[in-house]
């Protein structure tokens, strides 16, 4: 495929009006021992083609079946009029709004996306969205540093693993330890911190599911004088207690279960809401409302002198192009659900967890519920985790994300649920448990 | 004319769109605990289905876009983006980033070959596809280089990353993420890196140079490989911002170059689209000496497998979540495999033409090119005397098409940076020249003129010094009482 | 401002967008016979896929629609289309006619259940899907009650259809298209067929009776059950339009209140997409004794498997190929399901308070309510004494929103004919109310105003009367020499 | 589901405006015996059940494999831009254009696909489209008898079943004749038609999918004084002479080759092409070129006295809505491929379908390739058609379109080609109709 429009009449023009007698002469300033180099690829293809061999990619890939896998990406329902208008040519094809006078289409949906995420976590200012769930924490531990001038970070082990090694990546070259310390409910509901502690990040549910004691570990690191970092599934914040109201300082997390598809893990978005005193040192790019020459309403980029094609080696962060689409995605499916339909998406998915749960214990098996849970628990299995996931694949189930050893569980999956999962969905997960062992055993151990 | 409204405007109190299935009767509080539950709910918007379709298709409507508006801006390679790899990209959307490998070989299979193909591309020995931008690429591909000289006991003694004045501003900022000092460079005559100011910047205490190439001026670094001895004479590193990629594809590689770590903007070169300001997808590639640092997950193949490899031992870690902006490796990839070899050689020619046929025009109608020679995709020009770009950037909105970038690179005073693309016809590039001389025109006759320009768009000059001093950054709900409106 | 282009001023020789799979060396003339192929190329576009997106974007944005602006076509029940619907009709799309119907039950069942669920919403016995538009379906539905007669031994003797005055064209239309000729009653002043012209038209000459329920004035005919009585004493069937079912939807049935045959339009009640014009669906339901007649092919059930019937002997035939607008089939489906029983009696209710609303409304700010009583899902109007229909409509586009239907019904001079549709929330309502105060004021102060209007909009007031003078009713090509532009 | 806006608050406030107490206060001139009947629909359902729902239904039905059906319909490739561009929601959701000022998009789109219709049919103005070809050609069977007076129409046997059906059906309610001739390139070239008759109709290539002498039988039709009514599939007119060349007055047809997706034969749209004579003649709507009050270049609705909704009962059809979508779709994929890749589309076909028919033959069966066809043409074979095809379509085979029996060609199918054909799948279609039986027997009787 070409997608050049010129015809070898515009190329004669083009170079007449260069005065260069051939496009190879263009390149003459790359040194010549290097040029036109052999590149191993095939040739191009015509789009049918081009389409049949995606589609063979495709069919080796299989999404459907009962679905109970979590570990923070869940596949809610998405209503059709989402994408139809997130994925507006206008929307996907426009760069950075640079040019507030034409840009009004995105910047006021981003103005839009950051109340939204205001009134979701409680906070006082969103940025217009990050990477990522990781990388967003990542940066608000960072942000912390700043701001405390300490170089000392805690994390919860409930903090998803890859979260945790993301924190690890930024952290370690700035010479910021980072202690990751269990919590628990019972045993550990509050912590006691060195005064070199600049943030506690902790994840409410957290990783296997579990509601953890967010206000008396905001007081934690509140006493230690650290700033309190809530890692949050936004969804869930239809529900629970937003950071705000347990004085967290800074509220991050992956947009994706606000209405971006699962996509393999990416893109979704980032998030991250802080307190406006927060503000001088806050990552990333914001949108401010103003008023234009003739008094009307408009939306621009604002406070950019945090941002790296300003302050340079100086800014907040290196972060230019973020995840704009997805946060736009999301805006347009909280407007799609409403609050209520917000809240159906997360009760149903709680009630629907607990509904598996109770089947679970019913047919011998022993889920972990002893502390509280929100839409995904843990399921120990007398087996390799990974071959339990494998195994319930073959049955044409998509279910049991394995729980890492370093929370020291044993063998042992996570099951999730939205408000997706039937009946029968559930027979079919406890069968096929029950068929490759998972039960018995388990029952008998 | 009213305010445009903002969807909080548009809501009311129990109006809904659409409509989950219904929850089963069940005790929440019972079940997540009362005090852990929130005690009023979030002020989002109520409005009907139709609603929200008239708020977004308006809003799109007030939007410039590759498919509707000329998008010149300079460095951000604003082609064309083929709609197959949106159809492509679907295909692939509800995969979950945790179902069983084996479920998901088509998908991992197209990420090793996309792998394979970016290494063919650049000339490098291998890539991760992690990075989520070209910022995020270039964090990856510092932090690779710092695990290198660490592992080599070379750790502490090498504290600076050089980069030139005209650099984009992400290359220092990473730097410094990075724990490194950044040392600047100064531009020379021929708007090249000044090779004295060079050799003199470099030294043993010089963990690498971030180069981009061709530069921000558009120019190719003629010195390239002299730039790489000095570099690796002294130890240090050589790391390409491949922003810029699309002039040279095919033409000559970064590794052949000499460079050591690359990243590519599969938002600029490979047409994901921008989405308005993203997700972009910065895969970084390296020579083999620095394969071991590699971010994870990298995707091998083993025997008729497809496997992500999760734990190497020397790894700088994970980047993000996941593998990376998976749903854009399948549009790069759908990109990279429509036009193939010739294809994607083609594409730099292209875009060379057009950017340097773009350039004669604009010396034709009176701007100025600073450093003009053959540029390569993109070059830098400085309006009339007299005019400031700011202005005429904002005039140009009036005949529907977008600025160039303007004041970047700094090393340029009025700057206007200049990026017509492969995919942009010799017709569109002249009906460019003919809104300028409009424009100018325009000037000529009524100075006034620019000041108040534009005067069609859905605002006009919106005010940033209130905006930054007395920051609105939320829809702030009307007191109960107060009028909404 | 230049014209907008046509895509074939953006056409260069050459100049190419996508490419299909390259043909294999083949001897065509050898094949075909030279003298059987063209011996000049058409003159068609000749674009690049970029150019193609920019054009179709731009004419995009030079077009009202539902999705962008309030739409209220009385007539027309111009209600929003949900996108599911689209969703819904993709699934579908690939499937090819003439396959295997063991390999499409899947489609075959959702039109039998598409045509139950049409007869228990209409209260008639059997359906057909046929029909692609409610024109079609009136001239299926006119072609059966000729067939019924004809079986009869009266085709020779029954030649007349009547039609109110207050008649959609098609209707009459359709009756002459069908070989009848057409009587016209008048309208009462109650906005009611005239019960005493009625009956004078009535007699043994009288095939069918057409008649539209709430009537063009939105008005229900109190005395249907009367009329219909009327006509089936006299021998003749009575014919109901169901573009205005959106009214009555659960509340009352067309075939409870005595009509023999019904059309529908998918396209008004049942959301599919308007599509600028169509492609829009207009099946046909019948009374048990019409049921031979139906046109085929019908969907119907054996045991478990869904079957096609092509050749019933005494069916009217075919009215087009294949199944009728299947991809509107479905989306009407999935509306329908979507819905269920309560959900559409919900419709009615809806529409009519807002038409209702509306009118109120309306007559606050001085029109003028010629027929007013409770109207059903529509009401007509008249612009302030003075005022122009056309005018009041031209300025109404300044303000973003769609006029009413002007001068339909022919009954009412300067008609003006608005059906809000169900779809639309009071706020919208007292918008157009703003802006149509927002007009009257205008006109006020200055009566050139309305004239001149719109001011705002691509083009403003074109040539009508030129356009059908000098008809150019395709792209001329320059000729070679002559400039394109 | 429900897409109606209204609050409580909403009904009140409506409800008071207007001055009655209840919703069921509006409906009072309904006849009270006849109110609120029970309607026999199931309840409604939430988005995601619903789609769950449409999906099992979608699921019943087979679509990919190797495709050789034609019979009129043709899946081509189509460019994934196409629908992009043509079902762009303002396109989608706008009602026929009566208000020119806002309705440039749709009417100028027209005017292009006026243009490119009479391009490639080679006469001189199109309508905006018609339902599909089959009343299409019905309408110019009215519009010859319009024109010439006379009462009798000839209809090739070579016609599509379906439009000749369709002929049949509109024709004899107006007491019109319609005679049924059987032509052969060779023993039929040429036709001797009695002078009452007003036109005949002709299709190119013909149902089966060969070539018919265009050039003589427009004479025969014109010696009688009738006029001749091309059928015509309009991506073979990438290669096949227009029927303007041959002389035709009016050309026919169904534009689903053209870039509308097969979906289940609707909907597509049919065009009607006449020479300017017959112009007042012509039924359906036009749009024309004009100027606006600033002199600028507009499009409008024109000729519209010929409508039903001006001449009513005296118009030249009844037709009020049309398929302008499907208009579009074909006139933006015709602005996709460009002349030479719809001609690569329609010269891929005729050499797939050759290579097939040269296949077939080579393994035994007796495909008829005695007279030209284009990219269709029949293979006998030895057992019921239906029943081969059915037994093709547990192969996961898409072919064999039975021929009818008033072909007296006996036991039949049709194959057909696209140039998405490929050389693996011919094989799969040959070795399948070997071990079905279809060879075998041909090649001994
Ligand atoms: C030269 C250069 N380097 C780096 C970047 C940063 O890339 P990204 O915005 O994807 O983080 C850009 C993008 O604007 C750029 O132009
Ligand atoms: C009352 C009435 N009858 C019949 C029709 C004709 O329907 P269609 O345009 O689908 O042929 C219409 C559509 O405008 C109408 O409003």
């Amino acid at each position: 495929m070409r997608y050049h429009p010129h015809t070898e009449e515009d190329v004669r023009l083009a170079l007449e009006t260069i005065g260069v007698s051939s496009m190879r002469e263009l390149f003459e300033d790359l040194p010549q021992e290097l040029r036109d180099p052999e590149v191993d690829l095939p040739p191009g293809m015509d789009e049918a083609t081009l389409l049949d061999h995606i589609r063979e990619l495709a069919d080796k890939n299989s999404t459907r079946g009962p679905d109970f896998l979590g570990g923070g990406v869940r596949r809610h329902f998405i209503p059709s009029v989402t994408p139809h208008l997130a994925l507006q040519s206008e929307f996907v094809t426009a760069y950075t709004p640079y040019q507030p006078e034409v840009s009004q289409g995105i910047l006021q949906a981003t103005f839009e996306y950051q109340t939204v995420m205001c009134e979701l976590t409680g906070l006082d200012v969103s940025n217009a969205s990050m990477y990522d769930g990781a990388t967003a924490t990542a940066e608000a531990a960072l942000l912390a540093v700043r701001q405390t001038g300490r170089d000392r970070v805690v994390v919860s082990r409930g903090v998803h693993p890859e979260t945790r090694a993301v924190l690890r990546t930024y952290l370690s070259p700035l010479g910021v330890t980072l202690d990751t310390v269990d919590l628990d409910p019972v045993t550990t509901p509050k912590l006691t911190l060195e005064d070199d502690v600049a943030g506690v990040v902790v994840q409410q549910p957290n990783f296997l599911g579990y509601i953890e004691e967010m206000r008396s570990l905001t007081q934690s690191a509140h006493d230690a004088g650290a700033l309190m970092i809530a890692v949050v599934d936004p969804l869930s914040l239809a529900l629970l207690a937003p950071p705000g109201a347990y004085g967290a300082d800074v509220a991050v997390g992956d947009g994706q279960t606000l209405g971006n598809p699962a996509s393999f893990g990416g893109p979704s978005f980032g998030f991250m809401v802080v307190r406006s005193e927060l503000l001088r040192q806050f990552p990333g790019r914001i949108v401010g409302e103003t008023t234009d020459v003739d008094g009307k309403r408009a939306f621009v980029l604002t406070l950019q002198a945090r941002e790296q094609h300003i302050r340079r080696s100086r800014a907040k962060s290196n972060i230019c192009t973020n995840h704009q689409l997805a946060a736009l995605m999301a805006t347009v499916n909280v407007g799609a659900l409403g609050p209520q339909g917000l809240r159906d998406l997360a009760a149903g998915s709680v009630e629907r967890a607990h509904a598996l749960a109770a089947r679970l214990e019913a047919a011998g098996m022993a889920p972990a519920t002893g502390s509280r849970f929100f839409s995904e628990f843990v399921l120990p299995v007398p087996v390799d985790p990974q071959r339990v996931r494998s195994e319930l694949a073959g049955r044409g189930i998509h279910a049991g994300v394995p729980v890492p050893p370093d929370y020291g569980l044993g063998d042992a999956v996570l099951l999730s649920a939205t408000e997706r999962v039937s009946d029968a969905d559930i027979e079919t997960l406890v069968e096929a448990l029950q068929q490759i062992g998972a039960a018995r055993e388990v029952a008998h151990g | 004319m009213a305010d445009f409204p903002v969807i909080f405007e548009r809501s009311r109190p129990g109006r809904r769109g659409a409509r989950p299935p219904a929850p089963r009767q069940f005790d929440l509080e019972g079940a997540l605990g009362a005090d852990n539950m929130r005690s009023e709910a979030p002020r989002l918007p109520e409005v009907s289905e139709l609603d929200l379709v008239r708020h977004y298709t308006q809003l799109a409507h007030r939007q410039f876009s590759i498919d509707a508006n000329f998008y010149p801006l300079g460095s951000c390679t604003m082609k064309y983006n083929p709609k197959v790899n949106e159809e492509a990209a679907r295909l692939f959307q509800d995969l979950h980033p945790y179902q069983a490998p084996e479920t998901a070989q088509g998908a991992l299979q197209l990420m090793y070959e996309l792998q394979n193909d970016l290494g063919a591309i650049t000339g490098m020995d291998a890539f991760s596809l992690q990075p989520a931008a070209g910022a995020h690429g270039e964090l990856a591909g510092v932090l690779m280089i710092r695990a290198y000289h660490e592992s080599r006991g070379e750790g502490e003694q090498r504290r600076v990353v050089i980069v030139p004045d005209s650099a984009h501003g992400t290359n220092p900022a990473t730097a410094a993420m990075a724990g490194y000092e950044v040392r600047e460079v100064r531009t020379a005559a021929s708007g090249e890196v000044d090779l004295a100011a060079f050799e003199a910047a470099m030294g043993p205490d010089v963990a690498a140079v971030m180069l981009t190439n061709p530069n921000t001026l558009g120019l190719f670094e003629r010195r390239i490989t002299q730039l790489a001895a000095v570099a690796h004479a002294a130890g240090a590193l050589l790391y390409y911002d491949g922003a810029n990629l699309n002039a040279i594809l095919g033409r000559v590689r970064p590794g052949d170059m000499g460079f050591d770590v690359v990243h590519l903007n599969l938002h600029k070169t490979f047409t994901t689209p921008h989405g308005g300001g993203g997700p972009g997808t910065g895969p970084v590639g390296v020579k083999a000496k620095l394969r071991e640092f590699l971010p994870v997950p990298i995707v091998d193949k083993r025997g008729d497998e497809y496997v992500l490899l999760e734990d190497l031992p020397q790894s700088i870690g994970r980047m993000r979540s996941h593998f990376g902006n998976f749903g854009n490796l399948v549009r790069a990839y759908t990109y990279i495999r429509a036009l193939g070899r010739d294809g994607l050689r083609d594409v730099s020619g292209y875009a060379v033409l057009n950017a340097n046929y773009l350039k004669e025009r604009f010396k034709e109608i009176g701007f100025t090119i600073p450093f003009d020679r053959t540029c390569m995709h993109e070059f830098v020009a400085q309006p009339p005397a007299g005019l400031k770009t700011l202005d005429v950037a904002k005039a140009l909105l009036d005949h529907g098409m977008h600025p160039m970038t303007v004041y970047f690179p700094l090393v340029v005073k009025e700057a206007m940076m200049v990026e017509p693309t492969e995919t942009e016809s010799l017709e569109t590039l002249d009906a460019y020249i003919e809104a300028l001389e409009a424009v100018l025109a325009r000037a000529e006759e009524d100075p006034e003129y620019l000041k108040g320009a534009p005067y069609d768009t859905p605002v006009r000059r919106p005010d940033e010094v209130k905006a930054a001093r007395q920051p609105v950054l939320r829809y702030r709900f009307p007191a109960v009482g107060e009028d909404a409106a």
